[in-house]
């Protein structure tokens, strides 16, 4: 098996954590991924005899200390085997975005120079293949699934699963080649290179080193007290950071099993199966949730929607006082009890969040009617404010303080200042090595003695929890001198169920107006719902009755924003709903869907120009890309709506 | 693509088949052979005897006269089961699926020869049977990922659309492992999607397994680009035998089918 | 030795020595065979049209029977009874249409099966609370008294049945044949759509044809009635029907009466000259033997075609 | 509502197809069955255990095995009574003339006869169908009822023509006979319902039941798949008369005490367990057992039922009331669910399952 295991206290790589896990709990799952039907399960030990196999095929075919290891595909175990296996000869993987471009990924590849790639199928072979002739120095590409691969003859070409016979081979030659390659590797050594997909600019390639990942990863496991009993689904892209703390890093410090869905399209589903104790998602996942609870609910029978709304209320009035453990009266105990066995715990159990103990939500702000629906039925969800410079932590809610307004209070080892023109700053062991190949970058980043930058412009209340306005570069002026945070903004739209995206202007301008796209699904439901014919978003986004619908939510924000004293001058005054969905293939927002404000704002420069004139609509012309790659010009013409204000009365009050 | 591919002997050989019912004349002295690991498409307008020649080389008719031979063996007279030993495997036009049961039972029923327990075990569901149960489960489970219908697994066929259930039958087909799959219009009624999916598990099936193929269109253009040969039936005649590019240059063939086609 | 000669020689010996008897015997079997044809015609009617077997038809023949004799014993003339009895058949048969097939469209058979044994109950159950359950005389007029011809004994009342079965057949054969609706009971036996298309609605067609059914039985009923009284054992002749029907074929009218005289001779041969050798009261199953037997060699019914299998 | 499934998921093929793969469902049938053998005996008079929950636990044996027959290989038979009858009158032959026998082997033995016999009157099935096939198994009724009636064998020549269950012992405690108290034969009959219900599960999703449903889903696709129809359809005939053969024996035997062949009757005992099968669900374990405490419980509520609410009708009028509402009650649940009450109990526990969602 792994031989002589590397003595404890010593272990400051993943390949020794994984000896060490293989060590201790051998016989305990370590990986499990969906596959034909059943969950395929592999042991701590089985999964080390992979990935020893691994380690050693791909140092028969040549990967040497230093090399860049691509890896791109779905979540799949054997992808993140590969991870490990490059780490154990000192090899440096870099996860690279399945959904990316040709254009994309020659960029990376060729940026991170990466000799190798191991990728899950022929779709992504494919794509190498098209760049492989501008990106030379890629040598070798190891794929996992055959399907469809019977003719592809290049000699670069190898299955994974004929790696490893070669990398047992090459085992029983070289007996003590593993170990010492794995002894090789510190903690101070380059684990995992990751590309922040960046809002701006090229994406830049972070080095985080063992120390980094293993200590952020323990401190973060210790704060949750999380145990080896975990079950966690990697869902999310193996190229993300967090999805290599959650899902890699903690797996090997505490010993959990994590769990690869079937496909992308069966993760809800394999969610219920799995029922993860310790889960992540972003809060778009959390809405869209949410959203669907309450369409199916609009569905079901009369007494049980009443039932519904009866216990949703009892909780919205006693479930977070019930999950901080505060006191509360004996009825509403009762009631909850009773909520509980006929509405939270089957709808937990229905959306597969039954078995959760913590589960987090960062990367964006999310509603506070969202996160409260889900606190108070029971599930201990927590926001954290987080970065891939940070390797992930950096504030995090502490159990019995969490409240949806800000992002917690400072992690376990992790320092929070926050600069005199308002940008929070933080040093912790997780704190990144610097950007490859990029020392400019770095050096703005990183300051000398390790405090990082985070661009968010936020502060600390008095209870020591962090409160995120905005991007600090983002937060500007209105002509009037008024504060303006657009995402401040855009995300009180986002709130509402009805809109997906929003995109606010004002910096330097007379007054804010905005950019909205209906969300389809809800928008669509709701049209359906009154018999309201649509052919397709463009045709539903254009209707009287869905303006009506957006003119409300709108005034609501501004309602919101006048009881503000710092914002409530920045009130949206025009807007317009955009006749497409902002989409990452158009380039108007980031992989992990962030809009793109610079593009967005030149690409649809003639609305901005309409919004701030007295137009009340505005034609386009736009070019749009169909899932097939084919592209097509639309025309629309978008009419552009007033928004009421809801002026003084809210200085007056404040005063 | 299909050039690429080794073609094997000849696996079976249709010689002189005539069948008639109650006086009317189906199929007369059609011959024609199927080498191994080949895909040969049988084409002709509705009525041509098409089905009928399917229904003679799986043993359900027995042709009044002529020889069919398989795997070098001479045929006589046979019970319809028997064909299935023998290691033929086909799918229907009207799709001829158990419909009260699942996918999953459906492509397991497939299996059914290479099942042997005995009602002993059977009525434990203990020991051996499951053995062999859970063997072939593994087993139905590659033809369900490699059909792409893992949502539907556990789903009763008569619920679902039709290309599924297409799909599904080709799925029970392939569960046997036969040596010669007959399909019979797996085509038709399907949209430019689907029929190109099918065309893609046709020539996966192939390739992937070197299953021989025999299948059955009316829709020429598709059976063109994807069968080695091309067997023309019209009025339970052969017309035309060769390769897709012979026939297409038939004369015969032009104006009996193609003429017709095109109007 | 001395059962086979019972069973292979004997009889045989019996029949040549007295043909006359024979002769009786067999023109008995007749009789009860017209009887047993009037019930599978009922079946046949409905079957062919609605594709119901209908257990019920037992229960309609007592039903239409009970009703009869009720008018009669509440002094309704013949005529007016007669009349009352049909109207309850039709009634019924438009509940039937209205509360059972309507609900139970597309349906498989064997739950259209089990929903006319439930009706079968209903009419069993209603007859007899509205009617009462002992046994009724039922005098319809009919003469009753034998006469002979060349040796042969023959009974005017069975003649009277004999007549009035195949009068009632020929009719049949006639609304079939020459009326729209006829017509369009035989293309919906066939095809649904074809007999949309004939412009008669399905549910029509279905109250027609219980109605004819229900007169059928009402005919059925009057017969075995005057004959043996009107009492619940009447249901039981459903039982009798039943190997007629697939000695003859679920679908053919002249399959249920020739299946029905083949049925009534046998069963009554048998019963007078095997009977003795195997204890007697074989009447209870020969008849389903000897479909069953036949059918082995004639799957498709003495009057079906044979079906070419197609895939 | 009461289903916890996140977290439930399979590992092993052999766990994916359990019969009950939910634990929550785990724990229902278990406490079922729990209870069924330490709470009913204890619970129940001697009146309930005699006149209802012994004959139903027989009658859901022979609803299995109908059910076999005709949910699962889809060959409509209404010679159960007979099949019954022929493990009844065999039980009698070997009890009486083998008083050594031990009387469980007897039952089995007597299954296998009826299974023999079932092969027989199966035969024709080769080449007849449907409702010709079902008024065809009229012909075993018919003939094996005369033929246990007219040779005086069968019933030992007694004088009386009925056939009397001799006392047997198991481990000591007289199970069958006058002798036998109703909880002995309570657990006797209630023992045997559930290892035939979890045999015949058994068989049904395996190799065999595979094959069955083939052949009454597409019999000419099964055959073209390589499934021999006789040998199947015989299976069918054979496994379903050794429950009803089995059933008959207990019928006699811990039930009845004596009877003549009249206890057999089509109307007595075939038609009531086809109507257990489709009103339980055909094609289902559990609906067979379902649909045969519906026709045991029905007819005795609906006798009760009058009374309580202090309605006194006379006996005969009464008699016809209750077979009106059971012959309407039969269409109305027909009309309503014709797939029985198994498929009833699935979408409920479907909705459960899905609380508060109704999709």
């Amino acid at each position: 098996m792994t031989g002589t295991s590397p003595k404890p206290g010593n272990l400051d790589t993943f390949p020794k954590l994984l000896a060490e896990n293989a060590r201790l709990r051998g016989d305990k799952p370590a990986s499990r991924e969906k596959d034909y039907g059943i969950w395929q399960t592999w042991t701590w030990a089985e999964v080390a005899d992979e990935i020893r196999a691994l380690a050693c095929g791909l140092a028969a075919l040549g990967v040497r200390r230093g090399d860049k290891v691509a890896i791109c595909g779905d979540n799949r175990p054997h992808l993140y085997w590969s991870i490990t296996a490059a780490q154990v000869l000192g090899a440096v993987p870099v996860p690279v975005y399945q959904d990316s471009v040709p254009e994309e990924m020659q960029y990376i590849y060729e940026h991170a120079e990466a000799k190798y790639a191991v990728v899950e199928n022929q779709e992504q072979v494919d794509k190498l293949l098209e760049i492989k002739d501008r990106a030379p120095v890629l040598q070798h590409i190891i794929y996992k699934f055959p399907r469809g691969m019977r003719h592809y003859d290049q000699p670069f070409l190898s299955l994974l699963d004929d790696v490893q016979k070669r990398g047992r081979a090459f085992d029983a030659e070289n007996p003590d080649f593993y170990d010492n390659a794995v002894g090789e590797s510190g903690g101070s050594d380059i684990a995992i290179m990751l590309y922040t997909s960046g809002t701006t600019g090229r994406p830049k390639g972070v080095m985080l080193s063992f120390d980094n990942l293993i200590i952020t990863g323990r401190n973060g496991a210790i704060r949750e007290n999380l145990t080896e009993d975990e079950d966690m689904l990697a869902y999310l892209p193996m190229a993300w950071i967090g999805d290599n703390i959650f899902s890699v890093a903690q797996s090997y410090v505490t010993g959990f099993c994590v769990s690869c869905p079937e496909s992308s399209d069966t993760v809800l589903e394999d969610l219920r199966e799995i029922g993860p104790t310790y889960f992540f998602a972003p809060p778009r996942i959390y809405e869209s949730l949410l959203t669907t609870v309450m369409i199916r609910i609009e569905d079901a029978a009369r007494i049980k929607q009443f039932m519904f709304h009866y216990f949703m209320d009892v909780a919205g009035r006693v479930g977070m006082d019930i999950l901080d453990g505060k006191p509360i009266s004996l009825t509403d105990r009762a009631l909850y009890w009773l909520g509980n066995i006929l509405v939270y715990a089957p709808l937990k159990n229905v959306l597969g969040l039954s078995k959760v103990r913590t589960s987090y939500t960062a990367g964006e702000a999310i509603g506070p009617d969202i996160f409260t629906f889900y606190r108070s039925m029971g599930l201990n969800l927590k926001q954290m404010y987080a970065s891939t410079e940070a390797s992930v932590f950096i504030t995090v809610h502490p159990d019995g303080e969490v409240r949806p307004d800000t992002s917690g209070t400072p992690a376990i080892d992790v320092e929070v200042r926050i600069e005199d023109d308002g940008e929070v700053m933080f040093r912790s062991p997780g704190v990144f090595q610097a950007y490859y190949k990029n020392d400019e970058e770095t050096k703005a980043t990183k300051t000398d003695d390790g405090w990082v930058h985070t661009g968010d412009a936020g502060y600390l209340d008095h209870d020591n929890h962090l409160h995120i306005i905005d991007r600090s570069k983002d937060v500007g002026k209105l002509n009037d001198g008024t504060l303006f945070a657009p995402k401040f903004i855009e995300n009180k739209l986002k709130f509402f169920p009805h809109i997906k995206e929003a995109v606010a202007f004002g910096h330097e301008r007379d007054y804010v107006a905005a950019f909205i796209n209906i969300d389809l699904e809800s928008v669509g439901n709701w049209a359906e719902r009154r018999n309201l014919a649509y052919m397709g978003y463009t045709d539903l986004a254009g209707q009287e009755t869905v303006y009506e619908l957006i003119l409300d939510c709108v005034a609501k924000v501004n309602r919101d924003l006048a009881a503000d004293e710092k914002l409530g001058g920045s009130q949206i005054h025009r807007f317009l709903i955009l006749h497409k969905e902002l989409d990452a293939d158009d380039g108007e927002l980031t992989r992990t869907r962030k809009v793109r404000r610079k593009h967005v704002s030149e690409k649809y420069a003639e609305l901005i120009q309409a919004l701030y004139s007295d137009d009340d609509h505005c034609a386009i012309e736009a070019e749009v890309t169909f899932e097939d790659g084919r592209t097509d010009t639309i025309t629309a013409d978008l009419k552009i709506c007033e928004a009421p204000l809801a002026a003084a009365v809210a200085k007056a009050a404040a005063e | 693509m299909p050039a690429t591919r080794n073609i094997g002997d000849v696996l079976l050989d249709v010689d002189g088949i005539s069948i008639s019912f109650g006086g009317v004349k189906a199929l007369s002295d059609v011959s024609f052979d199927v080498r191994e690991h080949e895909i040969l498409a049988i084409i002709g307008p509705n009525g041509a005897g098409k089905s009928s020649m399917l229904n003679c080389i799986n043993g359900f008719y027995h042709p009044q006269e002529g020889t069919i031979t398989f795997k070098g063996k001479p045929r006589h007279q046979m019970q319809t089961h028997e064909a299935a030993l023998q290691g033929i495997a086909r799918t229907f036009q009207n799709i001829a699926l158990f419909k009260g049961m699942s996918t999953l039972d459906n492509i397991m029923t497939g299996r059914n020869l290479k099942m042997k327990k005995n009602l002993f075990w059977q009525m434990l569901y203990f020991g051996p049977a499951l053995k062999e149960e859970l063997e072939h489960r593994a087993v139905v489970e590659e033809i369900i990922d490699f059909l792409e219908i893992e949502a539907i697994r556990k789903t009763p066929v008569g619920k679902l659309p039709y290309g599924l259930q297409k799909r599904v039958e080709l799925g029970r087909a392939l569960a046997a492992e036969p040596d010669l799959l007959l399909l019979d219009e797996p085509m038709a009624g399907m949209n430019i999607e689907e029929k190109q999916d099918m065309c893609r598990f046709i020539l996966d099936v192939n390739d992937e397994f070197g299953t021989t193929i025999v299948l059955i269109e009316h829709d020429m253009s598709v059976v063109m680009d994807i069968s080695d040969r091309v067997v023309v039936l019209d009025y339970g005649k052969k017309l035309a035998y060769g390769t897709p590019d012979e026939v297409r240059a038939n004369q015969d063939v032009i104006d009996a089918y193609l003429g017709v086609a095109h109007e | 030795m001395e059962f086979l000669n019972a069973v292979f020689v004997a009889p045989f010996l019996d029949i040549a020595d007295s043909p006359v008897f024979f002769a009786e015997v067999v023109i008995g079997g007749l009789m009860s065979g017209v009887m047993y044809s009037l019930v599978a015609l009922g079946f046949v009617l409905i079957f062919k049209a609605s594709g119901v077997f209908n257990y019920a038809q037992g229960a309609m023949v007592l039903f239409a029977a009970l009703t009869l004799v009720g008018a009669m014993e509440k002094g309704a003339p013949l005529w007016l009874a007669l009349l009352i009895a049909l109207g309850v058949m039709v009634a019924l048969a438009f509940a039937v249409e209205r509360f059972m097939l309507r609900k139970l469209i597309n349906q498989e058979g064997i739950i259209l099966f089990m929903a006319t044994i439930g009706l079968n109950f209903v009419l069993e159950g209603a007859g007899q609370i509205a009617f009462g359950s002992d046994v009724k005389r039922l005098d319809v007029g009919l003469p009753d008294n034998s006469f002979e011809v060349g040796g042969i004994l023959f009974n005017t009342f069975d003649l009277s049945a004999a007549f009035i079965g195949a009068a009632m057949v020929t009719t049949l054969a006639l609304f079939f044949q020459f009326t729209p609706m006829g017509r369009a009971l035989r293309a919906v036996a066939d095809d649904h759509q074809a007999a949309l298309s004939v412009g008669i609605p399905l549910k029509t067609i279905w109250v027609v044809v219980w109605s004819v059914a229900g007169a059928v039985a009402l005919v059925a009923g009057i017969m075995w009635g005057a004959k043996a009284g009107v009492q619940f054992s009447l249901v039981l002749i459903a039982l009798k029907a039943l190997p007629v029907l697939i000695l003859g074929g679920f679908t053919s009218v002249p399959g249920a009466i020739v299946g029905g005289l083949i049925i009534g001779v046998g069963e009554k041969v048998a019963e007078v000259y095997w009977g003795p050798t195997f204890g007697g009261a074989i009447e209870g199953w020969f008849a389903y033997m000897l479909a069953l037997a036949f059918l082995l060699f004639r799957p498709q019914g003495l009057f079906g075609e044979k079906i070419i299998e197609r895939v | 509502m009461f289903y916890r499934e996140a977290g439930q998921f399979k590992t092993s093929y052999n766990k994916d197809q359990a019969v009950f793969p939910i634990i929550q469902d785990r724990w229902f049938i278990a406490a079922v069955i729990i209870g069924a053998y330490a709470v009913v005996p204890f619970a129940a008079d001697e009146y309930w255990l005699q006149a209802v929950i012994i004959p139903f636990l027989i009658l859901a044996l022979a609803a299995i095995g109908l059910n076999l027959l005709t949910g699962y290989a889809g060959q409509v038979s209404l010679g159960t009574g007979a099949f019954m009858a022929v493990g009844a009158y065999a039980c009698y032959k070997m009890t009486t003339n083998i008083p050594d026998l031990n009387v469980v082997v007897a039952f089995l033995i007597s299954g296998v006869m009826a299974a023999a016999v079932g092969i027989v009157f199966g035969l024709p099935s080769l080449r007849i169908k449907g409702f010709y096939l079902a008024v065809a198994t009229l012909a075993a009724q018919f003939f094996i009822l005369w033929l246990f009636n007219k040779v005086g064998w069968f019933y030992n020549d007694n004088p009386s023509g009925t056939i009397t269950a001799p006392p047997r012992e198991l481990f000591g405690i007289t199970i069958t006979g006058p002798q036998a108290t109703a909880e002995a034969r309570y657990f006797v009959s209630l023992t045997f319902l559930v290892v035939g219900a979890i045999v015949a599960k058994n068989l049904v999703r395996g190799r065999i039941g595979r094959s069955w449903m083939a052949i009454r889903d597409m019999d000419i696709a099964a055959e073209i798949i390589g499934i021999r129809p006789l040998q199947t359809k015989l299976m069918a005939f054979a496994i379903s008369s050794f429950y009803c053969g089995v059933a008959g024996a207990l019928y006699i035997f811990v039930w009845l005490g004596s009877a003549e062949t009249e206890a057999f009757d089509l109307l007595q005992v075939s038609f009531p367990i086809l109507f257990m099968i489709i009103i339980g669900g055909l094609g289902s374990i559990m609906g067979s057992i379902m649909g045969a405490a519906f026709i045991t419980l029905m007819p005795i509520f609906l006798t009760n039922f009058p009374p309580m609410i202090g309605i006194h009708l006379a006996t005969d009028l009464q008699k016809h009331l209750e077979e009106i509402i059971f012959g309407g009650m039969i269409v109305a649940f027909l009309i309503v669910e014709p797939h029985g009450l198994a498929r009833l109990w699935q979408i409920a526990k479907e909705k459960l399952r899905l609380w508060p969602f109704p999709y």
